[in-house]
This record gives C-alpha cells, structure tokens and sequence, in this order.
C-alpha cells in the first residue's frame, strides 16, 4: 500500500493496519478539504504530487516518528480530483501509551504539511482557479 | 585534458504546479560548468523565459531529497524546484 | 446515541456524526482492549458502568471541550463483555484548526478515563478474575 | 418540634463492582440525623458487616455528580460510592 493514493482514504482500514493488542491507543487525523480558502467558496479542488519524492519523505517522516516513539504509523494522502468534505491526508498512530500516540500522529500531520511535496489547485464558486500557496495565508487547519 | 574548469554536468529538472506553468514545461536538462550548486542551477533557469517569476531562492530537492541552494550538484542529478507545499 | 453503549463502536459513524466542510481537521481517539494487565495475560473482560452517571459526565466532559476550543466532540464508551482488541472508548474531535481538534480530543480521553464511573473486571489466561484498579497499577494506555 | 436535632434524612446508597461484592449489595438506604455530609454516610459505611475494607475517603458522586467528603448531604439524595474508575 502506498502512501500516495488517488482512491478515497479509509481510516478504518487503515487503523486495522496499526491496531494490535499490545498498542491500546490509537490516535488518527483526518484532514478534509473545506468549503472555503481565504474567504473564497471553493467547489472541488486537485491534489497533485512529485510521486516518487513524495513516497520516499512520507516513509522518512513514518520512519521518524517509529523511531522518536514506540508506536506504529499509518499515513496516507490523496491525490486527484476531490470533492468538498473527503478525505485528503489520514494518519493513525497506535502505541501501547497514548502520550507516544498522540505525539506522534501530530508529528507526523505536521511534517507532512510541511515537507510531503503535494500541490493544491483550487476552483472557486466565482469561477477563478488558483494554485493554493499556504505560505500567503495564515487560515489553515 | 587542461583543466576541470572546462568540465561541466546536466542535471535534470523538474517544475510542478505553478512554477510549470511558469515556465510552460515540466522538466528540462540544464548543462552546467561543473562544480555547481543547486543554486546556480536556479539561477540558470531565472534567466529562461518567465523564470523571473521563480523565487531566487525556491524550496528544491535533489534525488528526492530536500536540498538547500549551496547543496552541490552532479552530473545526472534530478533536481525538482517546489512551489509551496500545500498537502495535508 | 448514548454516550454509553453495548454496540461495538464504529469510529466512520462517530465521526461523520461531528465531520462537516468547515471543519477541515479530525481528530481521533480509540482505547483499545489490552491483552495484558500487570504482566497478566488477559482473555477478555467486562465493562460496567453507573449508567446515568456515566451518561452526564461524559455530557458535561464533551460540553467542557466544546466550550474551550472551537470544535465540535463525538464520544462513546463501550460496557458489556468485550475481546482482546475490541475499541472500548472512541472519541472524535473536529474543528477548523488541528490545534483545536487535537487539544480537544486529548482533554476528553483524559477527562473520561479521571471522572467518568466505569469499571472493568478482566478474566486472565491463569484462571483468575479481578477488578481493575488503575491507581494500583502505572501501566495504561 | 422541639429541635433540628431531632431530624434524620435518608440517602440511597449506590455501589459499585469490587465495593458492592465487598458489602454484598448493590444498594442501602441510609437515615442519619440530620445535617451530614458525605463523610458521615461513608462512616456510616465502613461500621456495616464488611464494610472496614471500604477507603475512609472513596470517590463518591451525589446526584449523579461528583462530590467531596465534606459535601452535605440532603434527604432523599442518590449517593454512590466508586470504586477506582478503570474506563477509556
């Protein structure tokens, strides 16, 4: 299973893949696409990537957080045309401690964010289309 | 052979997303005079048509592997210049 | 839907129930039955609960979450006779802000497991059946 | 009447899992003069058969709240007596 995926992300599925007896917390986040950007309406959006780049930093930034925590990480991120609402990113950490759970699902969330090479193309409701630059905008989740 | 400074190297770049539409093409080998860094290679494509409009100091890989601008390249070396990041 | 249940827990539907376009950030809990306790193997156990009680604790616990940050909280706990692996406490936090979200659903894991009144009795590989007492014991998830 | 003191109030003692196996049942209404607190309920606990394994100060819950030793008690309330509470 890759981490980049162009097919609807299943948490459930990909917490099974974690979950274990031994790791009794599991923590995830989802990241949805929302219905606005910067005050605009957005309608649908496309996610593209730098695939092979983007495989290699998730498995480091897994890798990373398997190695800082005793824990077990899932991450996936979407690419393709979404829709307001789905899925884009999932990421589950289980541990038998849920300090290590939740530390690492927010760590990996944020490298992510901040490394994972992926691109955002966004369509608007007044018909505008726009390559989304977070940089230029302090709203996000 | 009279000297390295006659050598050069071609690395392989990659564009994405709005620094594609920049410069109207999603890759192009650049030949340099070797050594060179990361840097220069942007510096080469600053001064291709539009790629003014690229940052002089963009977020860029090499390999796969974020790299900084006075990261040394080498010959046959893909190296991806990143508009910014916008997953999760 | 209760706070308190005997259904197995569905972390899709607890989340659906607090996802929606503005709130582009999800996150989410699930503790699940450990197979061991103390050293002890552990074959399955049971959850009782203060019914009533549990039910307005966990009210006022997710009340108190959704007054402190700008997030919308999903919560249930399983009682019943549950299996090695089984989820027994799912929450789910969404906002637009994962700050929030994570903040959120780390305070109500944290509140349920100080205050809300359930116990659980766990039958071990050895033949032996006791009460749990986590004060008795530093190990937990 | 002649005095306050002559007053009782009566409480409805819930336990709980290891506490109810410790005093062998579920419920017990409890009269006490009247004013008490939680404390003289659980007092009134510990003196019954069994009831010296109860802690002389158990999380207890009035009204399906949590409350404190020192809580008052009033006639007619649910007070429960927990065990350590092992949910999440």
């Amino acid at each position: 299973m890759g981490f980049i995926t162009d097919q609807p992300l299943e948490l459930a599925a990909l917490a099974r893949s974690v979950m274990a007896p031994e790791r009794g917390g599991v923590t995830s986040f989802l990241g949805l696409v929302r219905n606005h950007q910067g005050g605009r309406a957005v309608l649908r959006l496309e996610y593209s990537a730098y695939g092979p780049m983007a495989e290699a930093e998730c498995a480091r930034i897994v890798d990373e957080a398997q190695s800082r925590w005793i824990v077990a990480v899932a991450l996936q991120h979407r690419v393709g045309a979404l829709e307001v609402g789905d899925a884009a990113v999932a990421v589950v950490a289980a541990s038998a401690h849920r300090d290590d759970a939740f530390a690492a699902c927010r760590y990996v969330i944020e490298e992510v964010k901040r490394r994972v090479p992926v691109w955002k193309r966004e369509y608007y409701a007044d018909g505008t289309v726009a390559w989304v630059d977070p940089t230029a905008n302090l709203q996000h989740a | 052979m009279l000297a390295a400074s006659h050598a050069t190297l071609t690395v392989h770049v990659l564009l994405f997303a709005s620094y594609a539409d920049i410069l109207g093409v999603e890759s192009v080998d650049v030949t340099m005079p070797a050594p060179a860094t990361v840097g220069a290679v942007v510096a080469h494509l600053r001064a291709l048509p539009g790629g003014n409009q690229l940052p002089p100091k963009p977020l860029c890989a090499r390999n796969l592997a974020h790299a900084g601008v006075d990261d040394a390249v080498a010959d046959g070396d893909e190296l991806a210049v990143l508009p910014p990041l916008a997953g999760g």
